[in-house]
């Protein structure tokens, strides 16, 4: 699946964009399999209530399930307008 | 119905004199314009980011949903994304309506929904570094008045 | 601040492409528009009467509340008088403030003042004959918002 | 004193405006006497309900004093916008 990062954690993971493998069935799941992987993934997500999800381009919340899915981006709260 | 995502920049004035143009069954035409803001004086240039795919789908649900709830005759949105120089237009919403209040609403609607669930990120480069441009409480509340 | 009552045929894009032009402590801009609509498509035209001199002093007082109400950084209204084609501007406002909440609100309190309070009486020329519009219950009752 | 007549009521009355001289006191003692001339007043002023007025270019209620007042028009509630 592809997982994409914008804005303050783009920066901290330090790309925007990679192919996950992953076993994880929620978007929960696939955050915390991110943070064992390395100390930016957890400097990232060390604060999941500052942070939003978009499962296939929609909002979604991190309970979301990521069956099917092919894209889930992270990125902190919106500032468009 | 009109949405563009754009990295070029765009001339309000001439946007809105074309927006509904020639139509004799509108009342009323409300338009918003969002500026880069330099309030201090520091502010070099603002960076604007944005989810390409997600954003132009965001933003035709939040088009789609005005045009729900308001008889309105035509929406036009227009969001910028890359670096924007102080006072430079980012973004602008008009709405054509037969009548001033639905005109107006639809605009407000879609400023609060744009701003909170449109997929962009600002950051403010100064002088000194950059930094990006937080959220506010407010913003979110906003999206319970509608 | 600028008020302009005319008779003249005015462009709401170049008058927009020119407020706040320039300004870098401005965020956002709010502009509306009235424009003689032909529901039925019988109208000829539309006439506006107006009281010279109250109207320049009513239209003020309107402009000052809004001033002293909202963190404003320029006010524009231009209202027309005289007969107005189907399809032609007859007035605009334009707010330039700090935040869209004070731009949007502005903008809408002129317009609801403008409607009940400044002194302009329109009427409706079709090819049956010509009558005046009558003033809405509403617009009364929408002055109570503020 | 200068009395102005807009919209409709300038059209029942039949003239724009014109100077009159009068012993009354207030907006009404004016309208009053007015309708006390001719038909035409009367119906401009038959439902006084439907008029405001403005006293010296300044909206005011019809008990307004007239003393020191130059100007007084009458007129259909505004549309203006």
């Amino acid at each position: 699946m592809n997982v994409m990062y914008f804005a303050w954690v783009r920066e901290r993971i330090g790309l925007p964009q990679e192919v996950v493998e992953t076993d994880a069935t929620t978007v929960a799941g696939l955050v915390a399999a991110l943070v064992a992987r390395e100390d930016r993934y957890a400097a990232a997500f060390a604060d999941i209530s500052a942070l939003r999800v978009a499962v296939d381009q929609e909002l979604a919340d991190f309970d979301a399930p990521l069956a099917g899915v092919r894209e889930v981006a992270f990125f902190p709260p919106m500032t468009g307008g | 119905m009109q949405v563009r995502v754009q990295s070029d920049a765009f001339d309000t004035g001439a946007e809105l004199a074309e927006f509904a143009q020639g139509r004799h069954d509108i009342g009323a035409v409300v338009s918003f314009t969002g500026v880069v803001r330099d309030t201090v004086g520091d502010l070099h240039h603002m960076l604007i980011e944005h989810y390409p795919g997600m954003t132009e789908r965001a933003i035709g649900g939040i088009v789609d949903q005005a045009v729900a709830r308001w008889a309105l005759a035509d929406v036009l949105v227009i969001h910028r994304y890359g670096a924007l120089a102080p006072g430079a237009p980012i973004m602008m919403v008009a709405t054509a309506a037969g009548h001033r209040a639905e005109a107006f609403a639809a605009a407000d609607f879609l400023m609060d929904y744009l701003k909170s669930r449109a997929p962009f990120w600002k950051k403010e480069v100064t002088r000194d570094g950059a930094s990006w441009v937080a959220a506010k409480d407010a913003d979110e509340q906003a999206l319970k008045r509608w």
